[in-house]
């Protein structure tokens, strides 16, 4: 008698949400994440072939080949996932969009197209898998790398981090976190959230580079980070159709916000006091983390209701992509009208 | 102040000929003062009274304050080219009275608004002074419309003094306020009063008169970007994305303007399009990619400092083939150079865009009827070969008002390439065919691709601009690579029956051949025209596309000197065609200059008879 | 674990003929392994031993885990391209060792970890067994380092078995670790146990053999870009903005590691220079030009993409003349294509780079020594022409280690070109001389300069990428814009002194020539000396520089053939040469492949034997 | 008898600072700035040879040509600026330079570069000239135009503005200010407390293009402006040399700043109560402010401390650009031992 294996309840397994074998590095943190993408969708019921994967390049840029084999994916250029994403999405605004980029992609030399992005509300799981190096070109500074780190071959860096959720934030994203990828259940907690969420959902996940960057005392390794990890909060994902139910519900230590398919985010307080939808709160919290060196990980800002950059273009319910030829060119008639306008 | 005194007519050859709608008209203003719907009533009302006219705008990189030259060239011939020299001189700013002077004819007019010091040293001019600021005071003006009104003065005087038909500026008012009765009544009130004041004041001492022909049959008047805007909209164009700049921004504005009216549904209002402003041209054009491997009728328009910006994204799209229509309006570079000038300078830039080995369709409308044509073709062939296809206009083809036949509506289906869809997919894999997105099913190296959206299982592939083989997995095998590639040369040069082809206009008994482009086209026929009043007929081949046709190649060979005219230092066209047939290149000579302003006539006229003596 | 037994040569041919020091060994492993050290190690040690040597690295693009090659061709004859074929594997990944047999000569050897299981389905090859992992055992190595010290079994056991001196060996393990003792004895412990295993229990039954050769004098070891960061070092590189990218990163690392040591001032310990990693490539080429335009000798690194997006900045470095230094250590493209393969796709691009009508000094060096050379060149003639300067090499050159004659100390003083500082300002104020930035004074086209921080109230001008007259005021003139550009061009063309000429080497009753530039040079001369053999003849011109050195027009009307080999599809060189020399054109014919593989002399020698026949 | 000229203690008059006429447009704030930027190097006593000038494209962009003719300028790309001025001014550190940019050139196209140089903490007066919309090219949106803001020819803006302020604080800028064109009274002190400053000073600038977005009720517009713009605090700048005098001094009511080069700012509160070295006041005022649609002014941030780009380069004193060749060529012997390295 065979065994049965496990499918969703979308029916499929989680093989169906498998990529190729990853040729990143034994123990990358980029690999972890892959994983809890393939759990999140697994779980979420998600159909691969209603997600659309983006990346642009980096060794955080190959993992999109990592993970559903069944959905689309684009790799594009160091930089420039942004526009392709945005651009793509318009041919069929059903799919859902997951982007991997790297700090390096995202805050060197993709820094104005991802804050364009993010002021857009582009409808996408946005995440940064950020190890504060450049991996795939050997370990040069990124511009996430903490100030005062040395690198082989590079020196010293004498610059101050740039901070993806900060930046997200002054751009008025709708959905900023931060994790690690030494966490992975609550990278998967907060994925799950994304998904859920309609529009730009910028995720700034610390990513051990391990062959570049790993060393015990800075900001991006594992053995820091598992030290240092310091939650806002415990994150549970409630699918739209379960009942929320939560062990150790106390009055008032737990805040729950509804995301837009009608899934809930149950968010636990952990020692401090935290708004996720009080703007200031999160400015605060990011810098004071920041500026502390803290690894202060969770949920730091949901807006839930802010229009997309769909919802303003008033598109026709068919997806622009499979628009027949009778739809897109106009009758003769109405060049003969304007011609007539352009005659003598 | 001082007043010029009108002056007769001293130069004996040409005085007492009369010349009818054979002229040229410059109205020099400064800019931002409003002037463009003055010159716009004029030449619309020359047009509507059948005489062939065309327009061109000659304007400073500011907003405000700077001299601005408009020139109408009126030619009952149908030339309608730039010429290098003036008939009638409008004359609007003092700033510029004398250098307009020294571009006047022997006989030509001046018309002055008469607060401007004139120190006129030319006997051979006929001087009419404008009394402007008196007409604009009797009219009552608002202070703020002053500068705008003072215009219409010049409208009225000089269509009175030339000959133009009242009525039809009337009629051409309306048309241009749409009928909004309140501007065209005010606007009528002044160039009535001047055209009276004209009548009543000044006495007729030129020999130049514009008189009614034959209505035009089939024309219009139209810009070419326009005419690009409407041909990508009756393409099926469903994206654009694009960054302001100079020639360029009209183009995408007007698709703006056009496609809410042509291109909503009727019955629930919504939109088969959109339209981003991008952050900039590398963000413009990796949308314009993203949207074309999405499935989408995708383009972006920009000039050459854009174009620098896109290189490693349409390397990309070139590659991973994604089809996406790039339109370039030329203006005058190195650098921001002039971008209010106009050129052909982009073509080898552009023809070797991006690195590593790429090459690139590019189109070359002709006039604004061919803007329109490869606006829509321009998607057939960028879908059915899922590649980039550039269009390349520029400033004077793009921005300018020309004379041309309107618009035929397509006469073919669209052509959305191979595409396959769900059921396309499970057909192949029933049939235990093997689909890959690069794999050449057909052997015109022309692979079948998928689209995101597709849901059938087998559909999806991941698309990179690193190595790949046939079946879209990353590889770095040397034959792979060395495959792909050679496909994709393949690709482009075997079906070159895509690509609008080459139009040949022959003389008896031609000495050589001229090869041209673009918007030079009216200069070089009327430049073969003088090169037949001298005894010297010529042939004429106007390239349509890159990659070259098969016909060039047979041209080429039919004549032993070729002139390959082009607006640009340094014969870029020529380059090409020698490289690509080295046979030929000793007998291919470059007539190409660039100075921002579009060629003339005459210039091609002189070079080429220069060339032809020297040899 | 299928154990398999050494197999006897069959091959009757060349069974028995001892081969020394001309053959060709390669390392199959996995990267991140650590084989670099080991694959260096064995090169200098055979480089020691006065053997002429190459080694190419072919590595994928990631970090850890793929397949990896490491060719070292032992050449007495001194030559030093790629072959295509292998005499000796050593075969320490399971997972290509069926490619790798695929390329191997007759009666090649394969030296293979015993822990893979091989399926010999050659019986002309002599098969070794390597225990590494008992060896790695027996030497008791930390678990982490146990992949890397794996490598250092088959540095002991090659070793041995083809005759690498064991005393060299310890000697490069010494300069390797630069002296530091406990590194070189664990790695030397390792290499001899693993040397002293294949001495008791490998009989030696191949041909292959290595001997010590007379010292090779003033000849040096090096990688180009390390060659390419000196010669900007020495060449006095004060400012160098770039952005990491495969395979040009070494180049910017190399100087950050030598610009201490070399530059700083001894008395404060203070830089005479600044690097600056930028955000991306516009920014790095926008930092570049930026301190050009200061006064700095200024410079950025890059690859195929970088300079795609290069392009808007580098036309204004053109138009408002900004020198600038921009090295392109090419890779395979289009696109992102193959990061870590070696091509020469680039250089059409670069010609035609940026919008107008632009042209690029391109230096094209042929080996380590040239780039150091070019290195320090292309600044003086950067700061004399006052331009953007390119120096194309490529990933063969640029990361290989190459065998080559020892750099030469520049042989004139620096040349900072026609910059006048506040005393020389003043000196024509006082002569009542009008000076502006781009007045053409000595009639070469190059105009003086002035740089920010000169405080003579005359020095300061205006510098824009728009319209300038020789004062460099704004302007749209016609005639300024016309004259600025066809100086640049003369600027370019008329100093051609100052750009290194090619290099011409002939036979005897030569029967046509070949034309190669780069890094194919030795492919070329082996391709020659194959040819020769065959009868026939030829004469080799080596560009260096572009624009086209005169001699080069020369060359072409003394040949009825010519050949030219490029590591690219289109034939980019030619293509150039076409173009320029249009009475050349037919006789100049395209030998070019690219693939990712630096091209052999077998290739070369083949593709023109083919069409010598053709023709 | 002539009339003597005034002259600064530089001992040059104010037409030393002047530049060439002005092309722009009658009554644009661009024509505004640059004579309070003239104003304000007069009155600071600096040579104009001691100053060099960047700029993008646009109508801003063009305005260096309209000031200061006796200083180097370089009217670079569009969106550009950032990294020229970077590389220029390591030709000669003791230089200052002033950077006038737009709020398209900086906010959409130049997001990137701008970001990156108010990380590197690059000294230079960072000048936007915002009105947000692209002049130069007819009044297209710029990042910075308000939500909801209709153009001619562009239709509805569906986007949230950039602010300029907000980017800069999150780059870690030191010096952060927000004025008006039709305050130039404000725009010089500012202007001058910026030029004491070593590191990067952004000054945002909200200055109405009256040809193409001067509407009444839009925010930049001079009517909006003038009605609604409600500065920080007074602020006067007193030089090295003068002593503070401030009127109407009441206790608790004014802040001292030491700059940089021994000049204070003093600034005299109104309403608020705001401390300018406080970041997260910063945070808080320009959020509330763009919430809210206020044209808050004054210095929202400054940092008199942080390291700038050239400290951590350790330059020779001599200005690069005049070292000789023996300072910049090695000696022979130096290649000799690298060569012995790399022989055999
Ligand atoms: C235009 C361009 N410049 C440079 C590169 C080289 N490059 C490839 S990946 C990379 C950095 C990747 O760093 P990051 O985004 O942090 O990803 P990681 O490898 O660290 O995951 C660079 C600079 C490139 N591919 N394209
Ligand atoms: C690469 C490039 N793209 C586009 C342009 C066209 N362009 C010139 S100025 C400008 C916008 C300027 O807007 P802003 O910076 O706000 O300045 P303003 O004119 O409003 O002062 C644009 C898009 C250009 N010069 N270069
Ligand atoms: S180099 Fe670093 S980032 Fe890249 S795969 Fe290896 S561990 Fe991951
Ligand atoms: S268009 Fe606007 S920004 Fe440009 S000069 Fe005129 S008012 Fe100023
Ligand atoms: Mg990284
Ligand atoms: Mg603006």
């Amino acid at each position: 008698m065979a065994t049965q294996t496990a499918v969703n309840l979308a029916g499929l397994t989680r093989n169906d949400y498998k990529g190729a074998p990853s040729t990143l590095c034994q123990g990358c943190g980029h690999n972890s994440i892959s994983s809890q993408i393939v759990a999140a969708l697994y779980e979420l019921n998600i159909v691969p072939e209603n997600v659309v994967k983006f990346s642009g390049i980096g060794c955080s840029s190959k993992s999109p080949t990592y993970f559903l084999n069944r959905s689309f994916g684009f790799n594009g250029l160091h930089g420039r996932m942004a526009a392709l994403a945005t651009g793509a999405m318009f041919g069929d605004v059903t799919l859902k969009a997951i982007g991997v980029s790297g700090d390096g992609d995202t805050a060197s030399i993709g820094m104005g197209g991802f804050k364009h992005m993010v002021r857009r509300n582009v409808p996408m799981v946005y995440i940064v898998e950020n190890n504060g190096v450049y991996g795939l070109t050997k370990g040069q500074f990124s511009a996430t790398a903490e100030k005062g780190l040395e690198l082989k071959r590079q020196g010293r860096n004498v610059f101050g981090p740039v901070d993806i959720c900060m930046e997200a934030l002054a751009s008025s994203a709708t959905f900023v976190a931060r994790s690690f990828a030494g966490d992975p259940k609550q990278v998967k907690e907060i994925l799950k959230a994304a998904f859920s969420h309609n529009g730009i959902a910028v995720i700034d996940i610390i990513s051990p580079c391990v062959t570049f960057h790993n060393k015990e005392d800075s900001f991006h390794s594992y053995t820091w980070g598992k030290a240092h990890e310091s939650p806002l909060h415990d994150i549970s994902y409630v699918a739209p159709r379960d009942e929320i139910y939560i062990e150790d519900y106390e009055e008032g230590t737990t805040q729950e916000v509804t995301l837009h398919d009608g899934a809930t985010l149950v968010l636990k307080k952990l020692e401090k006091e935290y708004d996720p939808c009080n703007i200031y709160d999160a400015y605060r919290v990011i810098e004071e983390a920041e500026r502390n060196h803290w690894l202060l990980t969770g949920i730091f800002y949901i807006e839930t209701e802010a229009p997309t950059l769909f919802d303003s273009h008033n598109l026709v319910e068919t997806p622009l992509n499979r628009l027949k030829p009778e739809e897109l060119r106009p009758a003769a008639e109405t060049l003969d009208k304007l011609m007539a306008n352009f005659a003598q | 102040m001082s007043q010029l005194q009108p002056a007769a007519v001293k130069d004996g050859k040409t005085a007492g000929k009369k010349i009818v709608n054979e002229f040229c008209m410059t109205f020099s203003t400064i800019n931002g003062s409003g002037s463009a719907t003055a010159n716009t009533i004029l030449l619309r009302s020359l047009f509507r009274m059948g005489i062939p006219v065309s327009g061109k705008n000659i304007f400073p990189s500011n907003i405000q304050g700077l001299p601005t030259w408009y020139s109408i060239r009126l030619s009952k011939k149908g030339y309608l080219a730039r010429v290098e020299k003036d008939d009638i001189v409008v004359a609007m700013n003092p700033a510029t009275i004398s250098t307009e002077l020294d571009f006047m004819v022997p006989g030509a007019v001046l018309f002055y608004a008469d607060d401007i010091k004139v120190d006129l040293p030319r006997e051979d001019i006929v001087a009419y002074p404008m009394p402007v600021r008196k007409l604009i005071k009797e009219a009552e003006v608002q202070p703020n419309l002053r500068d705008y009104v003072a215009n219409m003065v010049y409208v009225g005087i000089v269509a009175q003094m030339v000959g133009i038909d009242m009525n039809v500026i009337y009629g051409t008012l309306d048309h241009h306020f749409k009928g909004k009765k309140k501007a065209v009544d005010s606007n009528w009130a002044i160039i009535q009063s001047a055209a009276k004041w004209a009548q009543e004041n000044l006495e007729k001492r030129d020999r130049y008169f514009v008189e009614k022909m034959p209505p035009l049959k089939d024309v219009i008047m139209v810009d070419g970007n326009t005419a690009s805007a409407l041909g990508s909209i009756y393409g099926g164009v469903q994206f654009t994305a694009w960054y302001p700049i100079t020639p360029a921004s009209s183009l995408a504005e007007t698709t703006i303007e056009y496609l809410p009216e042509l291109r909503t549904d009727p019955a629930t209002g919504k939109a088969t399009y959109a339209v981003v402003q991008a952050e900039d041209e590398l963000a413009a054009i990796g949308m314009a990619v993203g949207a074309g491997w999405a499935g989408l009728r995708s383009m972006t328009s920009t000039s050459g400092p854009g174009i620098s910006l896109m290189g490693e994204y349409l390397g990309l799209a070139y590659y991973a083939e994604v089809p996406v229509v790039v339109w370039d309006v030329q203006r005058v570079g190195p650098s921001t150079g002039l971008p209010t000038r106009t050129a052909q300078g982009d073509l080898t830039q552009i023809h070797f865009l991006s690195h590593g080995d790429t090459q690139f369709v590019i189109l070359l409308p002709g006039d604004a009827k061919e803007c329109f044509e490869f606006g829509w073709k321009a998607f057939d062939i960028a879908e059915r070969l899922q590649t980039p296809v550039f269009i390349l206009t520029d400033l004077d083809l793009g921005m300018n008002t020309h004379m041309v036949k309107r618009f035929d509506y397509p006469d073919r289906p669209m052509d959305r390439g191979k595409v396959l869809w769900e059921e396309d997919i499970q057909k192949l894999v029933d049939e235990g065919k093997a689909w890959g997105r690069y794999l050449d099913m057909d052997g015109d190296g022309i692979p079948y691709r998928t689209i995101p959206g597709n849901r059938n299982v087998h559909a999806a592939y991941f698309t990179r601009g690193t190595g790949h083989d046939e079946m879209a997995r990353y590889t770095e095998d040397q034959h792979s690579w060395e495959n792909g590639l050679n496909r994709l040369k393949k690709k482009l040069e075997g079906n070159k029956q895509l690509y609008p082809k080459p139009v040949v206009e022959k003389m008896a008994k031609a000495k050589f051949a001229i090869i041209g482009y673009g918007s030079t086209g009216p200069a070089i026929q009327e430049a073969r025209d003088l090169l037949a009043e001298k005894g010297i007929p010529t042939d004429f081949l106007r390239i349509r596309s890159l990659p070259f046709s098969d016909d060039i190649c047979d041209m080429l060979h039919a004549y032993d000197r070729i002139y390959v005219v082009e607006m640009n230092r340094d014969g870029q066209m020529r380059q090409l065609l020698a490289m690509n047939y080295s046979d030929c290149g000793a007998k291919l000579h470059q007539v190409s200059h660039t100075d921002g302003m579009p060629l003339s006539a005459e210039w091609i006229f002189n070079t080429i008879l220069a060339l032809e003596e020297e040899k």
